[in-house]
């Protein structure tokens, strides 16, 4: 019986000191007309050996050499250190940090977690994980809303440069909250919000206001006046960010003449895997004074009976499991194991690293749009400056230059016109510090061929 | 044994450069989006990582390490091959909006996941997004909003719980907007129906119920409790996180449930890697399908393909940024392959098996099970209520007496409406030998606390820190390093008192 | 400095409290004629990036789908969890057990494989390992001349039917100890040793006599006689066998009337992968009364101060280490980590797994012969029954089969012509557990498909 | 802390079923070879074997958990890439004799090995094939010995080896069928020319040494040996074990050495595995290039290719199965590619930066430095006779007491010729932080000491066992389980006295 345990022996030797002739009737309290049939839905077991043949052929089936894909997503090196200690049998078995003198491992990760992302976002305070990016931003909405009680509008204001799957998640979990998203169109030459359409709503209630930096784009946003207009306006900024970005970029606690009190995103850049867009984690991360509406766990550094230093899981009446109906959210099962690799990663990179894969990156993807801007047609679709992402404007569909790209064993980008049906024939494309100078090369000529062959098609 | 911070482990300068880039490229940026002052992350070698997180790993208790009977958590053995494969590169270096095109295989194991779950639970579609158990309930409510709000039926905002549930089931409501109605349980465990006929009317949404209960019992009245949510125009929610207990032997849609969430993590045995990720997929009846959160697996005459709002009009909408936790959801794949039907037919038997022979041994040693005359599911409790009273010895310090022997202590203090209770949860994967290891320890501990227990108050002692200062934790609150130099003397004091 | 963790604030002060300006000075007793310039040869340092490019590139390149070698490497199923555990960082990293209290995790580990390795093979004591099957063969021999003190010949008799690079690795270790291997040739049809010409060295001084089950040919020897006769002569008898195989296979300490006292043989298909021929590890044991002229480690069960078990290398007086020239072995460094993952295998394999695992291999190797022998021309090339291995004689030149089945992704087996001129268009096969009927159903046909070809070229 | 035997876990009946294959085919072979009893091994579940390996894990120091300044060992940080990519599957499924044509990934990596390896020595040639440092050895002394016999001078069959020599170097002379000369050491630590010029003549075969020597110092003489051996017949063979300290600094092919072998699992950070495996890969220089063992890769026109006794007629022949401990070839390959030039000359510079840091902090805190008027090389040796004498604490008490500290024992009692020593060698990847930490330990041991000692003699007190009984382990010969029906009442008692 693969992971049972049980000779025959031991189960004759457990059922009588039970009392009962057979396993079954320990379900004797079910009603008999509830009881199903076999699972006939799911089939035999087969061994691990053919399990992982199965597994390998699938895999295999999915296999790229080359991936520009970004829009949320990013591939950059994960040193090996990350998930051979990630992977370590007692950080990935263990539960919830619950019994803390039994988990000072894990609760000291987070506790180091805590921190480096805090100074990352330029904030006091970060809690220990939430599911992904987009549900970070809903929550994070959803807190903004809980802390700024002088505002009465539950009226988020929400570029249109913000990633849609993250406008959607948002909308989907704040929804029956009666929060109202308004979005912001964003300026068709610079890719930037168009701060005179936000400027449009000076004077009205405004809750908070969500700053993406960069956005969907990859362009960087101007977030200083964002940040300030917000503040002027008694809203509560939301800063969505990248943090690999933020081994370059200014934190968000230091936009404006105040920064931003709340900062949230995807943890994915920090050592996790693309995996098909799972497990990542989400951060958020805030001020001092508005940690008790900061949803999910938080670590605390403490002492024991000997007035040693140690780690526990604390402000737990902020939670679900104290506070049920009340709680600030419902989240219980975090992305703890994610968390552990983010905290190794970040370790490994350190300040240098970090700017450095962000530099690369933001370079790369320079070097990258120049050199397709070079191609009879291609033009930049943006004019301001972006991170490590650019949207490129093709003469021809961006869809089939994709797929024809994906034959030659490389994903082009993301043909924004299914989320933005104003951009036709525009790719969403990303460089990280993965892609070499032949890498590009490789881009860029691939995709002169395919557009010459779609246009010589058309 | 102690571990510095890894801040405290570093020197101004040290790193470990074989992970970075060997040139950085100047980046012309603008000035004003410059960041000025680096951030505070460690500068160390790799070695100061490897060993630093090596060693902290070892100071965690976990299944791999420990035997971990933590009741409504079902920590059984997650085996080891369900993560070689799921971490085959062709999985963990896709990318969540490559082409179909070359997602095929990726899809099949989504797919046929999919499927399995139909079977073993009898719903009629299942959507794999949601991240965790507590966003399957989110989606689960959120669906039963949706459905009565779809019919005009825009009056129902309650969402009536168990006293007995699950702090997500409450909390979850909440976030849907409705509001919690709380029914009691009767003496024997069971839901107490005739308050539950007065809670019910017009504005009933729906009901949200694990069974077994997270009190360790199988609610015999379950048909009956169907029949008053139902009529009353309500809608059931199962809160699968004790599926372990029932697996192959009922199925959530025979028992009246029109929509679910399945804890992957807990049943399916993927890690729970200290806190997460987990799953907590989604599947609905016919009544609930079209509502479920987008994207879900189809397929077409060339293979897989995601569904999405084209599809889904009604679906309630997207809940994480792209499709769930992906990488759990191959772990779930590969652990039913690997036990099948017939394996996963077993869990259940071996679960009750071990949970009712715990409890019984427990009983004979002296303990007070919370309702002795019922079955225990995959999961019992006990109550030390006698023994706080008597010695002062409290729930909490039979935990801890515990950890000193090795063992993982239960879950303590839930369900709330318990008072001093262990929620014990052997699971299916622990053998005969353990269990009696497990018996002995509570006897002893019971033993001890019977003469001074102080023992146990003191536990406990041959972990790496001894019992810790939760008020002070709340009190003082230090939830980040800061660095001598910019400390001014202290950590964020008194920012919050709990 | 990639792994080294000196700021220059360190090595400032570190120089300092040892007194001298620089680095360079702590060279000063060189000789400066002796100081060399760069290491040109080696190039410029690459980041862990880029290496893991490179080596994934490199890997790629010799991937292949369906392997049928043996011939002293097997492919077996090894269990995710074998290597998850063996490459954990207190395993991996650690020395040879010398300070045995904070070793003991790798001593219960070596503790408990001898015991395994003990019963397995029907002996008292095992070794901690030696380098691998062929230089184990070799020590063997060693050891056999040594415990023989009545024998002055040392002449030791080696079948033909061993491994040739096992017999090769034999001469090149005791060549210079005045070792006379003489070879016994096999009987052409059936492929087990001629007993007769065995025989006919009766009545002389023999040393030792080298027992292979099975022997380079997948086929059973007839170790009783084998065995009876080393005897009867005053020979040591030496077993040299695959581990796998006595999941099935009688044990070498029961052969003949009382058994055979030394036993060696390679232990890579317990576990380790076929990593292109290492590391893999050799195990000997042997009989109780021999133990002090076994070579290599040992390790032994003793109490410490407070009574309590533990474990500890123990007869370290046979080793280098303390005996120097008068040592069992130069040995000293071994395969621990291969020990540690064939000590986990054998305990998920268990008795029954282990003899499922050999009797599947057995039954596939069989199945691929009967369905390998309706091919035209196709015939086993020996009568005597074999465990998963098996000679196929071709009716072409095997070689040429060989290279075009590899075209197709399949490798196909070893041409034994190379090795036995006289078996000319014969292919050693071997099919273990891990190939499925499609996997024997694929070879067959491309077997039949590409002798076709040949022949019709030809 | 201590663990059952995994046989003392497990159940007869009980096993990891999901390893098996899932059939068992009836074999038909006839019944004298088959197997009546079935072997003594665990039966067990796959958690029972992840649980106890991973415990007993637990209770090993290492130099991912713990500082390991083993002397002669150069226990430095193995870093983690090199197992990743070595462990590649197009690596570790590839069978040894797969044809050439499917093997130039592989090999393109060995043979730019090779290469690599010359340029850090000066060598002529390499055989990557010597599974270990005593079998690269081996390989040296019998190439040595070849050359003599084809010239047809066969009476060189000393081998002369320095009376602080590593006990490999004796013992492979003996194997190699030598004899051995001792060349005692003067006090400088130097090797005494003098006795040495005594011992040459026309049975000399060669001379073993590795310089830096195993007593910490390089020896200045070196030309001198050289010209005394060469000039009577001689060959130098190097023991590559030290090469750390002289990475870029000494070309051991420059020093005059006409063969040599490197550990790879000392210099080039390949792992130790608690034991091995090593690599003693073997470089000649032109003279004895010829003899090197089989197989070699060379070039063809397409590629890479296996040179066999076809193209080196004079080889010593074959020392493994196939072409030795290729992972660990592997390793060291990415190893050298992520240091590169320039990081393979910083290794000797801080490996001899840390030693000479260490051992003047040693000195100043009041240790016997063996020779205090020499540079450390990598390593240095301090010697305890003096507390031994005035309290009995000796140097296995002080290695002990380092244990309870949470630090890796140095060598204890090598090299032999020097009483109650420590060999340390810290290694270039530890940090001034931990070596001070180390000091700081040995300062305080060393005060200890000076008190009673009492303290030192009980150590060490918090590993998973105190000090062991090494004399009843030789004396009562338990080297293997046997349960207790089958015991007898006895373990292997007296086999075999000491
Ligand atoms: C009964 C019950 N319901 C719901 C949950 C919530 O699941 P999750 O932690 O995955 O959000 C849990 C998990 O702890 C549970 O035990
Ligand atoms: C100086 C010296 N020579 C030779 C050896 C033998 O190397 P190995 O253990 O790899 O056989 C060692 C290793 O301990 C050594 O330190």
């Amino acid at each position: 019986m693969p992971f049972i345990p049980h000779t025959d022996h031991d189960t004759q030797l457990m059922l009588q000191a039970i009392g009962v002739d057979d396993i079954n009737s320990l379900f004797d309290e079910i009603p008999d007309e509830l009881r199903c049939g076999k699972l006939m839905g799911v089939p035999t077991a087969i061994s691990e050996y053919e399990v992982g043949r199965l597994m390998r052929r699938q895999a295999d089936k999915d296999r790229v050499e080359l991936n520009f894909l970004g829009a949320g997503a990013y591939e950059h090196h994960i040193p090996a250190a990350v998930w051979e200690l990630t992977t370590r049998g007692e950080f990935y078995s263990a539960y919830t940090p619950y019994q803390a003198e039994a988990s000072q491992g894990t609760l000291q990760v987070i506790y180091e977690y805590q921190t480096m992302m805090a100074s990352l976002t330029g904030q006091d305070v970060s809690n220990a994980s939430l599911y992904d990016g987009a549900s970070a931003l809903a929550e994070a909405t959803l807190m903004a809303v809980r802390v700024n009680r002088a505002s009465k509008s539950r009226r988020v204001l929400i570029p249109q440069s913000v990633h849609p799957h993250y406008a959607a998640v948002t909308k989907a979990i704040t929804a029956s909250q009666s929060i109202e998203l308004v979005q912001i169109p964003y300026d068709p030459n610079s890719g930037q919000t168009d701060l005179a359409a936000l400027r449009s709503h000076a004077g009205t209630d405004i809750t908070a206001v969500i700053i993406p930096q960069p956005n969907v784009f990859g362009v960087l946003e101007q977030v200083d006046e964002f940040a300030d207009w917000a503040a002027d306006q008694g809203a509560l900024g939301i800063a969505l960010v990248n943090p690999i970005s933020l081994g370059l970029l200014r934190p968000p606690g230091e936009w404006g003449r105040e920064g931003v009190p709340i900062v949230c995103g995807e943890g994915q850049p920090l050592g996790v895997p693309l995996s098909s867009g799972g497990p990542y984690f989400g951060f958020l991360t805030c001020r001092e004074a508005l940690v008790r509406q900061l949803p999910g766990r938080l670590v605390g550094r403490t002492v024991d009976r000997d007035g040693k230093l140690g780690f526990t899981l604390t402000l737990q009446a902020r939670e679900q499991h104290i506070r049920r109906s009340r709680a600030t959210s419902n989240i219980c099962t975090n992305q703890g194991l994610m968390v552990t690799a983010a905290t190794i990663y970040m370790s490994l990179l350190g300040p240098q690293g970090l700017r450095r894969v962000a530099a690369e990156s933001h370079a790369k993807t320079r070097g990258l749009a120049a050199a397709a801007a070079m191609i009879d047609g291609v033009e930049p679709a943006f004019t301001a400056p972006h991170f490590h992402e650019v949207v490129l404007r093709l003469p021809v569909r961006a869809g089939a230059v994709i797929e024809k790209m994906r034959r030659q064993g490389i994903l082009a980008g993301i043909a924004l016109s299914s989320w933005y049906p104003e951009l036709e024939n525009c790719l969403l494309v990303c460089a990280t510090e993965t892609k070499t100078d032949a890498d590009l090369h490789t881009y860029v000529q691939a995709l002169g061929q395919q557009i010459e062959a779609s246009r010589a098609a058309s | 044994m102690s571990e510095l911070l890894i801040f405290e482990r570093g020197q101004p300068g040290r790193s470990a450069s074989a992970q970075f880039p060997r040139h950085e490229s100047a980046h012309e940026l603008p000035a004003q989006f410059v960041r000025s002052e680096p951030p505070l992350l460690p500068e160390v070698s790799e070695l100061d990582v490897v060993r630093h997180y090596t060693r902290l790993s070892q100071m965690n208790f976990s299944i791999d390490t420990h035997f971990y009977p933590l009741g409504s958590c079902t920590m059984k053995y997650n085996p080891r091959g369900c993560n070689s494969f799921a971490s085959l590169p062709g999985f963990t270096q896709r990318h969540p909006l490559a082409p179909e095109s070359s997602s095929q295989g990726f899809l099949t194991c989504l797919f046929e996941l999919q499927e399995m779950l139909k079977s073993v639970t009898g719903m009629a579609a299942f959507s794999l997004t949601p991240m965790a158990g507590a966003q399957g309930e989110l989606a689960g409510v959120a669906m039963i909003r949706a459905y009565h709000v779809d019919r005009g039926d825009i009056g129902r905002t309650e969402i009536i719980v168990p006293d007995a549930a699950h702090g997500t089931n409450p909390a979850t409501a909440t976030m849907c907007g409705c509001t919690v109605k709380e029914v009691p349980t009767r003496a024997d465990g069971d839901v107490n129906l005739d308050v539950l006929r007065e809670l019910v009317g017009s504005q009933t949404a729906g009901i949200m119920l694990t069974n077994p209960s997270t009190l360790g019992v199988f609610d015999k009245n379950i048909k009956a409790i169907e029949e008053v949510i139902h009529a009353a125009g309500g809608l059931l929610y199962y809160d699968g996180a004790n599926l372990n207990a029932i697996l192959g032997k009922v199925l959530p849609a025979e028992m009246g449930f029109d929509v679910m969430h399945i804890n992957l993590h807990k049943t399916f045995a993927t890690p729970h890697g200290g806190g997460g990720p987990g799953s907590g997929v989604v599947g609905a009846g016919e009544t609930l399908k079209p509502f479920l959160p987008i994207p879900v697996v189809g397929t077409t005459a060339n293979g897989y393909r995601w569904l999405d709002e084209a599809d889904l009009p009604k679906s309630i909408g997207r809940l994480s940024a792209f499709m769930g936790n992906a990488g759990v959801l191959l772990r779930a794949y590969i652990y039913m392959r690997l036990l099948g039907r017939e394996g996963l037919e077993r869990v259940a038997d071996y679960a009750v098996l071990n949970a009712n022979y715990v409890m019984v041994q427990l009983r004979k040693a002296g303990f007070d099970i919370v309702f002795p005359d019922r079955r225990a599911s995959h999961e019992f409790l006990v109550t030390l209520k006698r023994q706080t009273k008597s010695k002062g010895v409290t729930a909490m310090d039979f935990a801890k007496a515990l950890l000193d022997r090795g063992i993982h202590a239960p879950t303590t203090y839930f369900p709330l409406l318990v008072p001093e209770c262990l929620l014990i949860e052997p699971t299916e994967t622990e053998s005969k030998q353990t269990l009696d290891h497990f018996v002995a320890a509570m006897t002893e501990i019971l033993a001890e606390a019977a003469s001074s227990g102080a023992q146990c108050k003191d536990a406990p002692v041959t972990t790496p820190v001894k019992r810790l200062d939760d008020v002070r934790a709340a009190r003082q609150l230090d939830v980040r390093y800061q660095p001598p130099e910019t400390d001014g003397g202290a950590q964020i004091v008194n920012a919050a008192a709990d």
